[in-house]
C-alpha cells in the first residue's frame, strides 16, 4: 500500500550521504523547508553540493547547514542578501565553491532535469560572462547558449498540505521552486504544514502529483525564519 | 498451425495475469491501448498500484459505468473513465515529464513485432495506405523505465512477432524489458533472449519453433 | 482597463489569416473547442496549418475544418481514429499535408514555444523513422534528438471558466493540451463554459494565468461531440 | 559637478513618474528592485497594469500593510506585499516561461551603466570582492519586450553612466528600449541615443557634456 508520511524530519533525511546533491527549495524564507535542512545538520551529511535560489540567511536553514561546512558547493542564482553573513565569509575564504546560475535558467534546468530533457537552449546570458564556455548557436536569427538539465539525489521542499500519496499544494509565492525540484530529485523529502486524508485535495487543485514524491513529514509550526534571523538564532545541531 | 494459438498456451486474460503479477505495490502504471488495459483488472489483493493515462491523469480509476460518463473524463484510448481519491489532474507537458523524466515505473504495451535485442515496433506496419499514428508510444518507450509488452506469440498468419530484425518501422530500440505472450514469458537481457516461464502444455522446443529469434533457456 | 470577455464565437475568431498557423486543443473531443472552430469555419480562413493531437471525428469541430478544405498541413500525433473519416480521404488523395509527431515531443514542442526555449533535446524517437533528419546528439552515453519550439499564430482553446483577465481553469483531462497551447500562440482565443467574476478563482487554482490569454467567449451550452459524431452531425458553416 | 545632480533635473519620484506615463494600458509589467517598484505609484488613473513578480505571482498588489505581513507572500526583492482579485499563483519555471517566452510588455530595470548600443549592466561590478549575484536579471533583459531602465545619470562621483561600451559585466546585450535618468529620457534605436525628452533646465549640451556616450536630437 501507499503511504509517503513518515513520522519526524529525522526520519525524513534519513540515507542523505556524503556528496549528495540535495536540492532546496525555497525563495529566501518563503517556501525554505528550515525544518528538513535542521534536520539535515542534525544528520551531518557533508561534501554536500546544494541546489538552491539563495544562500541562507543569518544563522539557521541553509545557513546553518553551510556554517556546518556540510556544503561544498552551491548552485544558486542570488547568495547575497542583505542579512546573508555565513555563505559570504566561507566564499570569500575559498572555502565554498560557487556556481552562479541565472535565476530563469536554474529553474528551467531543473525542470528539464525531472522532464527527461537532458539540455535546452535559452537566449538568457548571450554575451555575458556568464556563457563563458558554453555553447552559443543561432536559431531564426537569434543567438542562444545550451544549458543542460541539474537533477539531485534528494530534494527537501516545503509545501502547504500533502496527503499520503504524496500530493501536494503549496502557500501562496512560497511555491517557487517546490515543483520543479520535486520532479528532479532521485528522493524528494517534502515537509507539510498538514498532512490530509486522500481525496481531500481536489485533483483539479494538485500542483505536485504524488507520483514526484517519497516522502513527507508533518511540520504543522515550522519556524519563521525571518524572525529566526532578526533575534540572531543560531542552530548548531540538535539542542540537548 | 493456426489451432495451436487456440488450444495450447495462455489465455490472453492469463497473459494480462501474469503481468500484473509483476507489478509491484506502489508502481506508477501507464497501460496501453487494448489488450494492456486487462492487466488492471489482475493485480493481486493487497497491492495498490497507481495508474498514469498520458492524457492528463494519474489515479485513473475503472471504467465509468454506463450512464455516468464524463465526456472530458476519458484515458489514452478515449474511453469513459473514472478517477480514484487522491488522482490529479495536469497538462499535456506535465503528462509526458513524468514519462520523458522516467517517474513511471512500468507500461505495458502492445507489439506487432519484437526483436531479440528488445526493439520494439508497434505503431507502423509501413503500409503506405495506412494512416500514420504514433499516439505517446515513442514517448513511452524511451521514458519508462520497465517496458513489458503483451502480445499473442504469432500474427493470425502464424508468423512469429519475435523476430531476429524488427522488419516494421521502431517505435524504440532496445527498449523491452520481457514479453508476455500466449506461450511464454520472455526476459530481454544483454540483447538476448531468455525464457523466463512456459505456458502450460509449451514445451521449449515447441517455442522455439514458432519463434524466429533466437531463445535461450534460463 | 482589461477585458478580454467577447460577445460571440464570430467575433472571437475575428482575423485570423490565410495561411495562419492555428492550435487547437482537445485530446479527442475532450477540450476540443467545437464552437470556436465552427466560428472558423463560418470565417472561412483557409491553407491553415493546424496543430492538435487528433485530426477530428466524423463531419463536425476539426473534421469540418479540414473538410471545408480551410486546412492545408496538420501537425498531430494521432489522426487515425475509429470515426474519422474526413482526414483519411484526403490524406489518401494528397490534399493535406501531415507531419506525424510523438505526443509527447509534441507537448513539450509548443511549451518551448511558449516558453522561449527555440530547441530541446529529447529521446523519443532515435533510432526510428521520426527521427530522420533531425540532429541526434549524445549526452551522457544516451542518444537524444533536438526538435524545435512550435508556436502559433492563433490557439483555439476551451475551458470550464474564465474571467476578465483571462484566468481559466479546466474540466478534468480535458486540459491536456489547452494550457500549453495559450502559451504558445500570439492570439490566444478561449471558449469558455463559464465566464467568471474576477477573485472567483482561487490565485492558487488558476491553470491558465491571464497573460497567455488574449480574447474569451463564453458558450455555456458546448456541443458534446461524440453525440454529433454519433449522429452523424455534419457542419458546413453556418446554416440558413 | 556633484550639485548638478542635485538642483538641475528630475526627482526620483518624477523619473519613477516619465516612466509609468510610458506604460500602456493593460501592460504586464515587470518592476526590479528598488527604485523601479516606485514607478507603480504613478500609473495614470483609468489604466490597469498587471504586475508580474518573477518569484511567482502575477497579479501584485500593493506592499502588505504592517501587522499582516505573511511571510509567504513576497516579490523578487523579498518585501511583504499583497495579491490582487484575478491574481494567479505559479512554480518558478511556469514564472520564467512568461518572461523567457516573451508574454511580460515592460520590465523596468536599474543599472550600472547602459551603453550606447542599448547593452545593460546591473548585476556586478566586477569587484572580485563582491559576492556575485544575478538572480533574474539575464532572463528579464534576454525576455521581456520593452525594458526601461531608470537610474541616475551619473555616479556619486559623477562618472557618466551612459558610456560609449561598459566597462562592467553585461547582463544583456543590445536590450535597452529607453533611458530614464534626473536629466533625460533617452532612446535607443538603430544603436544609437536619441535624446526623447530633456529635463527642465537641462539642455543638450549640458547632458551631452554628462554623458560619456554621442547623444543625438530627434
Amino acid at each position: 500500500m501507499i503511504n509517503k508520511i513518515v513520522s519526524s524530519a529525522k526520519e525524513a533525511v534519513a540515507g542523505i550521504f556524503d556528496g549528495a546533491t540535495v536540492m532546496i527549495s525555497g525563495f529566501g524564507e518563503a517556501g525554505s523547508p528550515v525544518e528538513l535542512i535542521h534536520a539535515l545538520v542534525d544528520q551531518g551529511a557533508k561534501d554536500l553540493t546544494v541546489v538552491s535560489n539563495n544562500a541562507g540567511s543569518g544563522h539557521v536553514g541553509l545557513a546553518a547547514l553551510i556554517e556546518n561546512r556540510q556544503v561544498k558547493k552551491i548552485l544558486c542564482s542570488f547568495p547575497r542578501t542583505a542579512i546573508s553573513v555565513v555563505f559570504p565569509e566561507l566564499y570569500r575564504a575559498g572555502e565554498i565553491e560557487l556556481v552562479l546560475v541565472p535565476q530563469g535558467t536554474l529553474a528551467e534546468r531543473i525542470r528539464a532535469g525531472g522532464a527527461g530533457v537532458p539540455a535546452f537552449y535559452t537566449p538568457a546570458t548571450v554575451n555575458t560572462p556568464l556563457a563563458e564556455g558554453k555553447e552559443v548557436r543561432e536559431f531564426n536569427g537569434r543567438q542562444y547558449v545550451m544549458e543542460e538539465a541539474i537533477q539531485a539525489d534528494f530534494a527537501l521542499v516545503k509545501c502547504a498540505a500533502a496527503d499520503k500519496y504524496g500530493n501536494l499544494i503549496y502557500n501562496k509565492t512560497a511555491r517557487n521552486f517546490g515543483p520543479v525540484m520535486c520532479m528532479a530529485a532521485k528522493t524528494t523529502i517534502v515537509q507539510a504544514k498538514q498532512v490530509v486524508e486522500l481525496g481531500t485535495i481536489d485533483p483539479e487543485h494538485v500542483v505536485t502529483p504524488g507520483i514526484f514524491v517519497h516522502r513527507v513529514v508533518e511540520i504543522s509550526n515550522p519556524a519563521d525564519e525571518s524572525k529566526l534571523v532578526a533575534e540572531n538564532e543560531k542552530y548548531h545541531g540538535i539542542r540537548q | 498451425m493456426e489451432s495451436d494459438n487456440k488450444i495450447i498456451g495462455w489465455s490472453t486474460g492469463e497473459m494480462a495475469q501474469k503481468v500484473a503479477m509483476d507489478i509491484h505495490d506502489g508502481a506508477y502504471v501507464n497501460l496501453g491501448i487494448g489488450i494492456p488495459e486487462m492487466v488492471a483488472g489482475f493485480i493481486p489483493e493487497g497491492r495498490e498500484v497507481i495508474y498514469h493515462t498520458e492524457n492528463g491523469l494519474l489515479g485513473m480509476g475503472k471504467v465509468a459505468e454506463v450512464g455516468s460518463e464524463d465526456p472530458e473524463l476519458v484515458n489514452a484510448g478515449k474511453k469513459y473513465v473514472t478517477a480514484i481519491p487522491g488522482a490529479a489532474y495536469f497538462h499535456h507537458a506535465d503528462s509526458f515529464a513524468m514519462i520523458r523524466g522516467g517517474h513511471i515505473d512500468v507500461c505495458v504495451l502492445g507489439a506487432y513485432q519484437v526483436s531479440e535485442e528488445g526493439d520494439l515496433a508497434n505503431w507502423s506496419t509501413g503500409n503506405p495506405n495506412d494512416i500514420p499514428a504514433v499516439g505517446g508510444a515513442m514517448d513511452l518507450v524511451a521514458g519508462v523505465k520497465t517496458i513489458y509488452v503483451i502480445t499473442k506469440h504469432t500474427t493470425k498468419t502464424d508468423e512469429s512477432k519475435i523476430v531476429k530484425q524488427c522488419t516494421y518501422p521502431l517505435t524504440g530500440k532496445n527498449v523491452v524489458s520481457r514479453i508476455y505472450t500466449n506461450y511464454a514469458i520472455i526476459d530481454v537481457r544483454d540483447k538476448q533472449l531468455f525464457v523466463r516461464e512456459l505456458a502450460p502444455g509449451v514445451s521449449f522446443e515447441f517455442l522455439q519453433k514458432h519463434t524466429e529469434a533466437t531463445l535461450h533457456q534460463e
